[in-house]
């Protein structure tokens, strides 16, 4: 139990990065970006984890329960807002390229190259 | 005073709100809303360079929402500012306000949103030059980063831009991703955020394989956006189809931005953890110098101005790299100095370049040849930057590298930069002599690279029949400006002033008490030897053999054909056009996988290093 | 079961999934099923969030990794398909067709 | 490259990435055992101090308000940027729609029937509300103007969902979206800048904190900050969907 967390957020960045090296689709690209960074989000909780803890809302438990860290969690708020923000512009690039070149396989794009 | 901290980021972010949401009652007078972008980035310059001198004698922190440490532990985000950190952001929002006037004739479209993109980035560079946390650090650069690339495929009609907009905005994520990752392996150990405190941290528990992996990740992003070997393919990309006021930015400020950010991870948070000082500035050199070489090369070999120009600008990020890399004040405070000078005469070439496509509509160096004879006072402005670029005293770019030169005391160094030196300015003088006085042949047409160059259409509506004062002016004072930095760190005080700047910037000690117990530290502890900083005859010699050698070269490559003793036909540089076709294919799954390798084989360089 | 040995339970399993979810969404080469290996990919972290105690990003990760992404996705995706569309036969940007960009002569 | 050596070129490179995760995770502490200091701290005062007891939106919003910020405009710009790369281009022609009924079903991604229109429809207004309550009620419940807002936009696309395209764009003008994003993103940092009008540091919490824990009108700014968050965050989602349906919008009919 100790390291799976971390395996897998090994295992998900790997997936992503294979993902965009071998995709001929830049969509697929976008898609595999979204894996990557999706990792980032595992990793942050998976630090911030406290065996035992409780979610950190105080509305109806007493305070000083044990509670998982919740910085962690605003910055996973704030990665996926990033992570919307950053996919929205990229599909615009990209449905951009298909109207300019009529294809979205990167290899045929690096040919209309500027 | 104090609050000019939240100012200089916050400001520009409600102006850009609120220009976006007057464009339709503004639809008449639009130029007001293009006059008030324009006045809220030179009140930031203004406000940051209030900064530096404020800072000048000692660091200065700021604490958000007035959440200052209790027994050592930051609960809040802070602003940390110096010299060098408040001017490299001064810096920025300078170029950034020159870029703005350029434009005001440049776009008749759409120009609001363009300021709007200009002011989000501006904070960005603000937030991500002041900042004391590396989650902030983090925000920030993404908010720079979203900026510059929609600022890069500003022109969607035309064919490059998107194609370099996205090769731009997926190589960077992937980097920032992988900084995040480092961000939250640092956090998962030390449980803090804030610089000084992870350095604290780090600094009183054994060396971990964690803290090396945490640094090279964090970096990585980093070492992306500073365009250094193999991370840098985006960035000719990029560089050579966004529009040419942002190319000042990019090539002047963001690049440097990512080198700044190595160099702040670097000194305020795990340098003293790391240890192995000797090995760690060998691995940084061994980038730098690699960096300076492969941009050289390629940046001679180029006919595309704006490209040419974007190679030069990685060829100067590994040197800035490599003053880094030194580990020593007067490197830091070389390039410093340099990334100044560099930043001035470089926007005013971009500008130069962006003068031209206005008024010829193209940027092909082939087909410009002896045409620029119509746009004397541009040829005078772009030769003289050009000169800049190869290191004539006393532009900033030359007593920056005599610095750096200086602090390695080592011959193979100074070798290597002069003949960086000499390839880059060579290349910009062939530029200029041809394009503008028509000197020689006009350089041969390599078929493909002068297709990419004829892509290039005007960016601006109509050609006009003048080049209007909004775009020569700017290019005027960032060419003066670049001799005036050089000039300014003639005087000693000066020159003094910086180097202390410097030590500072790389004394931790200081750091931490001025952030965690808000000490107020005025000059670096011993263990930074400030050597003098000055001007050396070497320094002299060596910036002059770079001009003539550079002027030399520019004259060969312009009269090849006429010299009788070689043989007809060869170019100079032919076998580096493979070379460049090969490696900056264009092809993001390439440069992903460059990405990949480079974090692979620094993390066993490190290794070695650290072990 | 204890109440802690079930909630690593959960956690070993949620990890398990979302592993899996990531290979599906990477090895998937058709779009649409791409969109909707995600938008599962998206349901899966959520449900790992919730086991480890993060309500908040949970609610975030299931309103944009599950629902609003996926939705911007497929209406990009629908339009750089070939649109089935009767209403419209003449398209004129059918992608099959190389798009002719609007580009001045040059010079 | 060719794909072959591509493929081989990553799959070294990634063992090396690999290589460099696993030394790292072995510096960590194991999982579960979060070591502090921040976090821990945070917990001990954060509901003494601001009066929140969902202590994520306290850090968000107060703590961390900052990053807060840059998150706003981070999302702010991708929405601008979306508007300048999709923006009308030379040569592409909008025309006017002739006939309501018949562009609501060209701009349909597929003819939706009332199996979808009629529950779409009927989930708006409850939609909505979950969205509202969600982002004024940040201080006490796991939720705040972030997820609020991404609901409260989804209310919007139920309402393209159901065909309802022309409702959609007659609900969503372009200037008025702008207007309320940049009220959301501006007024956050204007919530901010008041502080410092009245001397004290930017993001100061200078407004009431309540009596009585969770309660709506407990926390100061931190509610009020959700608030324009969710306003930022709602308008922003929608303009990206009205940007791409635009675009759509644009395709069919560019002749």
């Amino acid at each position: 139990m100790q390291i799976v967390p971390f395996l897998v957020v090994a295992w998900v960045v790997v997936a992503g990065l294979y993902g965009i090296v071998t995709s001929r689709d830049l969509i697929h690209q976008i898609i595999c970006l979204i894996v990557v960074q999706s990792s980032t989000y595992v990793l942050l909780l998976g630090v911030g984890y406290v065996t035992g803890g409780v979610a950190p809302y105080f509305y109806d438990i007493p305070l000083h329960t044990k509670a998982v860290d919740p910085v962690v969690q605003a910055l996973a708020l704030t990665d996926v807002v990033v992570e919307a923000a950053v996919t929205a512009l990229l599909l615009s690039f990209a449905i951009q390229a298909h109207k300019r070149f009529g294809t979205l396989d990167p290899h045929e794009l690096a040919e209309f190259k500027g | 005073m104090d609050q000019l901290y939240a100012l200089s980021v916050t400001v520009p972010l409600v102006a850009a709100a609120v220009i976006l949401a007057a464009r339709p009652l503004f639809a008449e007078h639009r130029r007001v809303l293009d006059l008030a972008a324009v006045a809220v980035s030179a009140s930031v310059a203004v406000m940051l360079l209030f900064l530096v001198v404020r800072t000048y004698g000692a660091d200065s922190t700021y604490w958000f929402a007035g959440f200052r440490p209790v027994h050592g532990i930051a609960i809040g985000i802070d602003f940390e500012a110096g010299p060098l950190s408040a001017g490299l952001a001064s810096l920025g929002a300078v170029l950034l306000t020159g870029s703005m006037v350029f434009s005001w004739r440049y776009f008749s479209r759409v120009g609001t949103y363009f300021h709007v993109l200009m002011l989000t980035f501006l904070a960005g560079m603000t937030g991500f030059c002041l900042t004391g946390d590396v989650f902030d650090l983090f925000v920030w650069f993404e908010l720079m980063g979203v900026s510059a690339y929609a600022l890069t495929a500003y022109r969607p009609e035309e064919r490059g831009p998107i194609q370099g907009a996205l090769n731009f905005a997926i190589t960077n994520s992937v980097g920032a991703y992988l900084s995040l990752t480092g961000i939250a392996l640092i956090y998962g150990r030390t449980g803090a955020l804030n610089m000084a405190q992870i350095a604290v941290y780090v600094n009183h528990h054994p060396p971990s394989g964690l803290v090396v992996i945490a640094f090279l990740l964090i970096i990585t992003g980093l070492l992306v956006k500073g365009a250094i070997v193999p991370f840098h393919f985006w960035l000719a990309d990029a560089h050579a189809v966004a529009p040419t006021p942002v190319c000042v930015l990019f090539s002047g400020v963001m690049v440097e931005l990512g080198l700044y950010g190595i160099a702040r991870m670097y000194w305020s948070v795990f340098g003293a953890a790391l240890g192995h000082q000797a090995a760690i500035s060998r691995v940084f050199l061994t980038l730098g110098l690699l960096t300076a070489v492969t941009g050289a090369l390629f940046c001679f070999r180029e006919r595309h101005v704006k490209r040419l120009l974007a190679f030069s600008t990685i060829s100067h990020a590994g040197m800035f790299l490599a003053g880094f890399a030194l580990l020593t004040p007067l490197g830091l405070a070389g390039a410093a100095l340099y990334v100044a000078g560099h930043a001035f005469v470089k926007g005013a070439l971009f500008l130069g370049a962006g003068i031209v496509l206005h008024r010829l509509r193209s940027v092909n160096e082939t087909w410009l040849h002896g045409r620029g004879r119509r746009l004397p006072v541009t040829g005078v402005i772009f030769t003289v930057a050009a000169f800049g670029l190869a290191d004539l005293p006393p532009f900033g770019t030359f007593l920056g590298k005599g610095w750096i030169s200086g602090s390695a005391a080592a011959p193979w160094l100074t070798a290597i930069f002069l003949v960086c030196g000499v390839l880059v300015g060579g290349a910009v003088l062939r530029v200029a002599g041809g394009v503008f006085y028509g000197l020689g042949d006009p350089p041969g047409e390599d078929p493909q690279m002068a297709a990419e160059a004829n892509e290039e259409t005007g960016e601006t509506d109509e050609a006009r029949q003048r080049t209007p004062l909004s775009m020569l002016a700017p290019a005027a004072v960032f060419a003066a400006l670049g001799l005036a930095t050089g000039i300014a760190a003639l005087v000693p005080r000066v020159a003094a002033g910086l180097e202390a700047a410097a030590a500072r910037f790389q004394d931790q000690h200081a750091y931490i008490a001025t952030v965690l117990n808000g000490a107020t530290v005025t000059r670096a502890g011993p263990g930074h030897p400030v050597a003098p900083a000055g001007v050396t005859v070497a320094a002299v010699v060596t910036a002059l053999c770079s001009v003539l050698g550079a002027a030399a070269l520019a004259l060969a490559a312009l009269y090849w054909r006429r010299l009788p003793l070689l043989r007809r036909g060869y170019e100079p540089g032919a076998g580096l056009t493979v070379a460049i076709r090969r490696f900056q294919s264009g092809v993001i799954n390439d440069y992903i996988t460059w990405l990949v390798a480079g974090i692979a084989a620094l993390g066993g360089l490190l290794a070695v290093a650290i072990h | 079961m204890t109440p802690a040995a079930l909630m690593d339970t959960l956690q070993v399993v949620a990890l398990l999934l979302v592993g899996a979810g990531a290979t599906a969404v990477v090895r998937t080469r058709n779009r649409v099923r791409q969109v909707l290996a995600l938008s599962v990919y998206g349901i899966l972290l959520a449900i790992l969030f919730l086991a480890f105690q993060a309500p908040d990003v949970t609610l975030s990760e299931l309103t944009v990794g599950a629902v609003a992404l996926p939705i911007v996705l497929l209406l990009a995706i629908s339009k750089v398909h070939k649109r089935a569309e009767p209403a419209d036969p003449a398209d004129p940007a059918d992608p099959a067709r190389p798009a002719q960009p609007d580009r001045k002569p040059e010079r | 490259m060719t794909s072959r050596q591509r493929l081989w070129f990553f799959a070294v490179a990634a063992a090396g990435l690999v290589a460099c995760y696993l030394w790292a995770f072995a510096g960590l502490p194991g999982f579960g055992h979060y070591p502090g200091p921040y976090g821990q701290v945070i917990l001990n005062e954060a509901v003494k101090q601001t009066n929140a007891t969902g202590v994520v939106s306290a850090v968000n919003f107060e703590y961390r308000g900052f990053d807060t910020v840059g998150e706003e405009f981070i999302l702010f710009t991708a929405a601008a940027g979306m508007s300048v790369v999709l923006r009308k281009l030379r040569g592409e022609r909008e025309r006017q729609p002739l006939d309501e009924t018949d562009s609501a079903a060209a701009a349909r991604p597929t003819q939706t029937g009332s199996a979808i229109r009629i529950p779409a429809l009927l989930l708006v207004g409850p939609t909505a509300l979950i969205g509202w309550w969600l982002a004024s009620h940040a201080q006490a419940n796991p939720s705040g103007g972030f997820q609020g807002g991404v609901i409260l936009a989804s209310a919007f696309i139920l309402i393209y969902l159901s065909g309802e395209f022309l409702t959609f764009r007659r609900l969503s003008p372009v200037a008025l979206l702008d207007a309320v994003e940049a009220v959301g993103a501006a007024g956050f940092a204007v919530i901010g800048l008041a502080a410092v009008a009245q001397g004290f540091p930017y993001l100061y919490n200078y407004l009431p904190l309540g009596q009585t824990p969770g309660a709506v009108s407990s926390s100061g700014t931190i509610a009020l900050i959700s608030f324009f968050v969710g306003l930022e965050v709602a308008a922003a989602f929608v303009l990206i969907v009205g940007e791409l349906l635009g675009q759509s919008l644009l395709r069919q009919r560019s002749a």
